[in-house]
């Protein structure tokens, strides 16, 4: 196991930055996720580690040691792909043990490893089959024993559930879980799906324009994003946002939304002191409004206009000041729809942002 | 965060893209591409060259060293005035008699063999693999072994020593190959393709004629370029079918070049050569790209 | 593969038979009569005929009576056929060796995303669009003692340089095999070339990743995968060596004496020249029977397991 | 389905192209004299056929035998013939006579009474089968003559030797002096040597029991020894690397004097005298070798092919007018000066005619001047079988003489 720090990292094609100078210490064991849409930059920063990219500028630290000029199997990392890598033409087993016979291990030593490998992945029964005789999820688990016996300190991963379907997904995704809580190894795990981000993650970095908006654990990307993007990006469905100005005359702090309607948010706790007439954001998410009301919450007019059952429970969709917005209930609950109502949420739970920065306020 | 170690590990610190060392593999790999690339140029420059010289300079001269004093003469002559035999026309007469060979002898082969490529993939009917097997098979049957009893066939037909006779000949020599390239190619497309066709209750000719065919381009750069060079190249065929007054470029460009004119005129015969060969060269650079991009779809399947 | 056909099942069992044969697929079995008619009449249609009067005596014309193996044993002792058949194996596995390796070495320097990649492809590529007779023609002038590559480097102050293969009984072939490596080499880099370039670059990251130095990712990972390309160009390749006839009769006319001879020149001279179309016929069918002996095991691993595919 | 009749038509439109109609009295002639001197000597025939109204369609094959031949004969078979067709008199025309594809003769040989103006009767022989004439022989070319460089020898300080003995012996000094002892061109001008000396070193009578009996033993025996021996010294004088492409190169060396002779056929004297060489003085000329006062005569011969029916009748007549005019005196003159061949007949002024023609035409009219020429002798199948032989023997000299005997012997004994 290792930790892995990426120092001041840019990388360039020609005139394009993908990836802004940027910080990430990563701690030893520690499973970190890079969440972010396709083109933010996490696959590049992944390459970078791995060291299958040159770097413009910047350093790659893994175990303490700078690795920026290493090539990618001397930085003792392992990688698992989208599509899986394999090599078509050999078996299992000699997908497991061609890099380290390349190596020039003893035969004992492989064939030791590939058991062991075999053995934690439950893929011993397909050791002498062809990768075309295998299932996507067989196929990955395969991927991943090829990382699993070179011992190596870093796993990364590339987005390696996206080609799997959903139920096949879950399934390996609480596999990998299981595995770095067994094997405790250092991983990095690239995804734009916001679920395994969440379910896997140590901390996770939220990526986007080749910079990390923010690093946090799950719970607290979830509860106190750092700004509107992050808010938007993590959870689904997404967090409801209401435009309005800050209003700190007439007793207490509230958001004055269209229509004069005033949005109490005392409770909600400020990192600079507001500042009255400043356009502002207010992020809620669905299942932190109720229709009955909170004692000491505030409160949002709404007009509701379909619900939606999804089994465990439903989501009633409407529009707060004019922009969408969706609210979690019970699926029996009743949702009085077409006419203006009133739903309730506590400020501490909310989240406020400049309108124009984006920034937490 | 474990502490980082107080030295660094050498004098300059690694940060930032990997120096570029010209390294030792960089240089042989280009000095292996330059040897080749000579190798290949070679017969060009000596052709060239020896097209543009005189022929006192040749007879003295080595035909390596560049033309001294450049002449066009010999290409006027090869065009216009060589002697086959009695005849003295140059090369013209043949290179209209190849265009009026290569052009329907391509359109039908590479037509013929795109249907065959469709009918195999898309229309499986029984014995049609067994048939496509024996067209491969077919592929690798030397001409020779066939070229006398197709002289009585054509015979039989009426058309030997005609271009009916050499077009047939060409368009049945071309279709194993390049019903192999279309049928890889059209396997490779995807089925759902031809199955939202059939719903849609196109018949086979509409789909080959609205859907198949104007999707097939790269393929059809292929099978094109590889039918005109080979049939504006062909000898063989074109001695035994065309008949004299067919005979296509490259049977001039041997009469020329072979008949003992007494004193060899390498120019001349330098200056037909290539001139032989500028269709098949024009073609192939003017679709180089799509011949590669085409070959990859066609043969990787394969 | 889509079996798309209308279902036959409803029609009654004896007419089925004649509905499969006329109905089904009507426009698909008219659209293949062309193939259908050319592998019939001529691969089978010919090659019955010629070997059908490869057991007869006719000379110039098909008209002579059957005289049994008397026409192979004439072959089999004939020096010139002999020498002819070991020509060409000698240059066939040369050949194909030969340009499959140093198509492939070529495609893989030109994989290295180097610069001049698009003008070496055109440089390789273009004699490929020459004819044979213009290959002979030109590298008979190379290599020719007396006018070609000796002389110049001779005059160069090399006194001592021989280059004379062309003129060499022994070495003949080898000039042969240069020449002919000339003509298409590049096709086969090209489509070498074109394989490579299909490889998903995610196997040379993980190979990258494993540790597998490059040469050695090109020879045990890439170089199987490629089986596709590999078996398309043997084919393309494979079927011009046995056909090998305008490049020895421009370059060397089979000379010096019968050095160069090979099988399919034997053919035309006997066929036409010797006016012996007995003699002739049974060279052709020995040819036949060669490649044959090349192909059927080929076509069986191609073409059988078709379903593993 | 219209369309698939659409596409039907177009197959139909392409495949009609190109049909050309010929014009009524256009003759399409194949012939193989594709060098300087043989195309100026047709040339003749063709200026005195156009004289007649009709015109002279050239259709030239280069390849000489091996290489016009094939197209000639498939295009006989193969239903497209031409108006006439030179070829080698013998027996290859022999099955397409067989086959009823050539036009019979024998009524103009009548009118015209060839038998009587032909120098040599035997020379009508190849024609005839059946008692029917089924071509024209135009000239007799033969391959005994032995071709010396008086410049090459003067140069090696040598009188010119009177015949094969003296020019063998001189190998060994003409190499030393620097000059090439005997001079060749490759491929087929090689074919015709071994018959020379078998005639000229062998003698008459060897050679009627070697081509005309096909006795294999006296091929085993000690005069046929002889003669192979000549041939292993030409080879072991000739250096491949000296080997000049064309025949017409070895006729200028000649002349320059870098080579000191040739045994090649008399029709070498076309490029001479295109070069304006002086018989005698720029080149000397021995008829068999100069050991046999006969030598083995064969030539080109005309044939003409049925033409199918619904040809305008007014070509079938100019075949029959070219078929008169090719043994005219006019014709024979004319066409035999340029070609340096003999002509058929000798009842023409050949005043004009060189030293070595006049050689020629001495030993042609003389009762028995000319051999049974081996054309006529041989199957195309032996002859092309000792072809191959000779060329692998010449141009391999570790071939042992004791096995060239003994497949030359093999050979015969198969030969039909």
């Amino acid at each position: 196991m290792a930790s892995v720090s990426i120092r001041d990292l840019a990388v360039r094609f020609g005139a394009v930055t993908v990836l802004q100078k940027l910080r990430l210490d990563i701690a030893e064991g520690e499973f970190i996720v890079l969440l972010g849409p396709s083109g933010c930059g996490k696959s590049t920063l992944l390459n970078a580690v791995a060291g299958l990219l040159d770097v413009s500028e910047g350093q790659v630290w893994i175990g303490g040691k700078n690795v920026t000029w290493e090539e990618p199997k001397d930085r003792g990392i392992g990688m698992v792909f989208q599509s899986y890598a394999l090599y078509p033409s050999m078996s299992v087993r000699k997908n497991l043990s061609f890099g380290l016979r390349v190596a020039g291990l003893p035969k004992a030593e492989v064939e030791h490893r590939v058991a062991r490998a075999a053995k934690i992945l439950q893929i011993e029964p397909l050791l002498d089959r062809r990768p075309s005789q295998l299932s996507g999820g067989q196929r990955q688990r395969v991927a991943i024993g090829r990382a699993l016996v070179r011992d190596v300190d870093v796993f990364l991963f590339d987005e390696p559930l996206s080609n799997l379907d959903a139920k096949l997904r879950t399934e390996l995704r609480v596999e990998i879980k299981r595995l770095h809580q067994e094997l405790g190894s250092t991983m990095i795990y690239v995804t734009h799906d916001q679920i395994e981000a969440l379910t896997l993650a140590d901390r996770v970095a939220v990526m986007s324009g080749g910079l990390i908006q923010q690093l946090a654990t799950p719970k607290e990307i979830y509860r106190r994003p750092v700004n509107r993007f992050v808010a938007g990006f993590v959870g689904s469905p997404s967090m409801n946002f209401v435009e309005g100005r800050l209003s700190t005359t007439g007793g207490g702090v509230a958001l004055e939304v269209g229509e004069g309607a005033r949005v109490p948010l005392d409770g909600y706790v400020f990192a600079t002191p507001p500042q009255d007439g400043r356009p502002a954001t207010l992020g809620v998410r669905p299942e932190q409004l109720t229709l009955a009301a909170v004692e000491g919450g505030s409160r949002l007019p709404v007009v509701f206009n379909l619900v939606e059952s999804m089994g465990a429970d439903s989501l009633a969709w409407g529009r707060i000041a004019g922009a969408l917005a969706s609210m979690r209930v019970e699926p029996e609950e009743e949702v009085p729809t077409g006419r203006p109502v009133e739903i309730f949420f506590h400020p501490e739970h909310a989240s406020l942002f400049d309108a124009k920065t984006g920034e937490r306020l | 965060m474990t502490a980082l170690p107080a030295t660094a590990p050498s004098a300059v610190v690694p940060s930032g893209p990997r120096p570029k060392r010209v390294a030792a593999s960089r240089i042989v790999l280009y000095g292996i591409l330059l040897v080749a690339a000579l190798y290949y140029l070679l017969p060009l420059y000596v052709m060239v060259t020896t097209s543009l010289k005189g022929l006192p300079e040749i007879r003295l001269g080595n035909i390596f060293a560049p033309p001294l004093e450049v002449t066009f003469e010999p290409w006027v002559k090869a065009w216009t005035s060589a002697c086959t035999g009695l005849t003295c026309k140059g090369l013209s007469p043949g290179f209209w008699n190849s265009v009026k060979i290569t052009i329907p002898s391509t359109v039908l082969s590479v037509l013929i063999a795109a249907v065959n490529g469709y009918a195999l993939v898309n229309w499986r009917f029984r014995g049609s693999e067994f048939f496509f097997t024996a067209l491969i098979f077919g592929s690798f049957i030397p001409y020779q072994v066939m070229v006398y009893p197709l002289v009585l066939v054509t015979a039989s037909l009426g058309i030997f020593g005609t271009l009916q006779a050499v077009i047939l000949i060409h368009t049945i020599f071309g279709m194993p190959i390049l019903t192999l390239l279309f049928r890889n190619y059209f396997a490779s497309l995807p089925p759902e393709l031809f199955k939202a066709a059939r719903v849609d209750g196109a018949g086979f000719w509409r789909i080959f004629f609205q859907i198949m065919l104007p999707m097939s381009l790269p393929i059809l750069a292929v099978a094109i370029i590889l039918q005109v060079t080979g049939i504006w190249n062909d000898f063989l065929f074109g001695v035994i079918f065309a008949g004299t007054q067919n005979y296509p470029m490259t049977v001039q460009l041997n009469n020329i070049v072979n008949s003992t004119q007494g004193v060899r005129e390498y120019n001349v015969n330098m200056a037909a050569t290539i001139l032989t060969g500028l269709v098949p060269l024009a073609v192939y650079f003017v679709s180089g790209r799509l011949f590669v991009r085409g070959i990859a779809a066609g043969a990787v399947k394969g | 593969m889509a079996e798309t056909s209308i279902d036959a099942a409803a029609a009654p069992p004896p007419s089925r038979f004649l509905y499969n044969l006329f109905r089904r697929n009507l426009s698909a079995k008219v659209a293949a009569t062309p193939m259908v008619a050319t592998v019939l009449v001529v691969f089978v249609g010919c090659t019955l005929w010629t070997v059908y009067y490869s057991f007869t005596n006719s000379r110039a014309l098909p008209t002579g009576d059957f005289v049994g193996f008397a026409q192979y044993e004439r072959l089999f002792a004939a020096r010139r056929w002999n020498v002819s058949v070991r020509n060409l194996l000698l240059f066939g596995v040369l050949s194909l060796v030969l340009s499959m390796t140093i198509g492939f070495l070529l495609a893989v320097l030109m994989d290295q995303k180097i610069r001049l990649e698009n003008t070496l492809r055109t440089i390789f590529l273009y004699p490929f669009a020459l004819s044979a007779i213009v290959t002979g023609l030109v590298w008979q002038w190379i290599m020719n003692p007396t006018l070609g590559l000796q002389t110049t480097l001779r005059n160069l102050g090399w006194e001592s340089f021989t280059f004379d293969w062309i003129t060499n009984t022994d070495m003949v072939i080898y000039a042969l095999v240069i020449a002919d490596l000339w003509h298409k080499t590049g096709f086969v880099t090209v489509l070498m070339l074109a394989g490579l370039r299909s490889i998903d670059d995610e196997i040379w990251k993980a190979a990258r990743v494993d540790g597998i130095p490059t040469w050695r990712t090109y020879l045990s990972i890439v170089l199987p995968m490629m089986r596709g390309v590999i078996i398309t160009t043997l084919v393309i390749v494979g079927s011009a060596i046995v056909r090998l006839y305008d490049l020895v009769v421009a370059l060397t006319d089979g000379g010096p004496g019968i050095a160069s001879e090979v099988p399919a020149k034997y053919v035309i001279n006997y066929m036409f020249s010797g006016g012996n179309l007995g003699q002739a016929l049974a060279g052709s069918t020995i040819m036949l029977a060669a490649v044959l002996v090349f192909l059927i095991p080929w076509a069986i691993i191609e073409f059988r397991p078709k379903k593993e595919r | 389905m219209n369309i698939a009749k659409r596409l039907l038509a177009t197959v139909a439109m392409v495949a009609g192209l190109g049909i050309s109609s010929s014009h009524a009295a256009d003759l399409e002639v194949t012939h193989w004299w594709t060098s300087g001197g043989e195309s100026a000597a047709v040339a003749e025939f063709a200026r005195l056929f156009n004289a007649t109204g009709n015109r002279w369609v050239d259709s030239a094959l280069a390849g000489s035998g091996t290489g016009a031949n094939p197209v000639i004969i498939s295009r006989i078979l193969g239903g497209n013939p031409m108006g006439a067709t030179q070829m080698n008199t013998g027996r290859d025309a022999e099955e397409l006579i067989k086959a009823g594809l050539l036009t019979d003769l024998t009524d103009i040989a009548k009118e015209d009474g060839w038998y009587d103006f032909f120098a040599d009767k035997t020379l009508l022989k190849p024609c005839e089968y059946e008692g029917k004439i089924y071509c024209v022989p135009i000239n007799i070319h033969s391959w005994h003559w032995l071709w010396l460089s008086p410049k090459a020898f003067e140069k090696a300080g040598l009188p010119v030797p009177k015949d094969w003995n003296e020019y063998a012996a001189d190998f060994g000094k003409l190499r030393e002096a620097g000059v090439v002892p005997f001079g060749l061109a490759a491929g087929w001008p090689l074919n015709g040597i071994p018959q020379v000396l078998l005639a000229g070193v062998g003698g008459t009578d060897l050679w009627m029991k070697v081509y005309g009996d096909k006795d294999a033993a006296t091929v085993r025996g000690p005069e046929f020894r002889k003669v192979a021996e000549a041939f292993a010294q030409i080879r072991d004088a000739v250096n491949p690397a000296e080997v000049v492409p064309q025949f017409a190169d070895v006729a200028n060396q000649i002349m320059q004097g870098t080579a000191a002779g040739n045994i090649h056929g008399d029709w070498i004297q076309g490029e001479f005298s295109l070069a304006g060489a002086v018989a005698g003085k720029d080149y000397d000329c021995i008829p068999g070798l100069g050991l046999n006062d006969r030598i083995e005569g064969g030539g080109d011969a005309f044939y003409f092919p049925k033409l199918p029916e619904g040809t305008d009748p007014a070509v079938i007549e100019a075949q029959k007018t070219l078929a008169r005019l090719l043994v005219s005196k006019e014709a024979q003159l004319a066409f035999n000066l340029k070609k340096g061949s003999m002509p058929i007949r000798t009842d023409i002024d050949l005043s004009g005619a060189n030293a070595c023609m006049k050689k020629g035409l001495e030993i042609l009219s003389s009762p028995d001047g000319l051999l049974p020429s081996g054309e006529v002798l041989l199957s195309s199948d032996t002859q092309q079988q000792l072809v191959d032989l000779n060329q692998e023997f010449f141009s391999d000299k570790s071939y042992a003489l004791d096995d060239y005997i003994e497949a030359y012997a093999k050979i015969i004994e198969a030969a039909d």
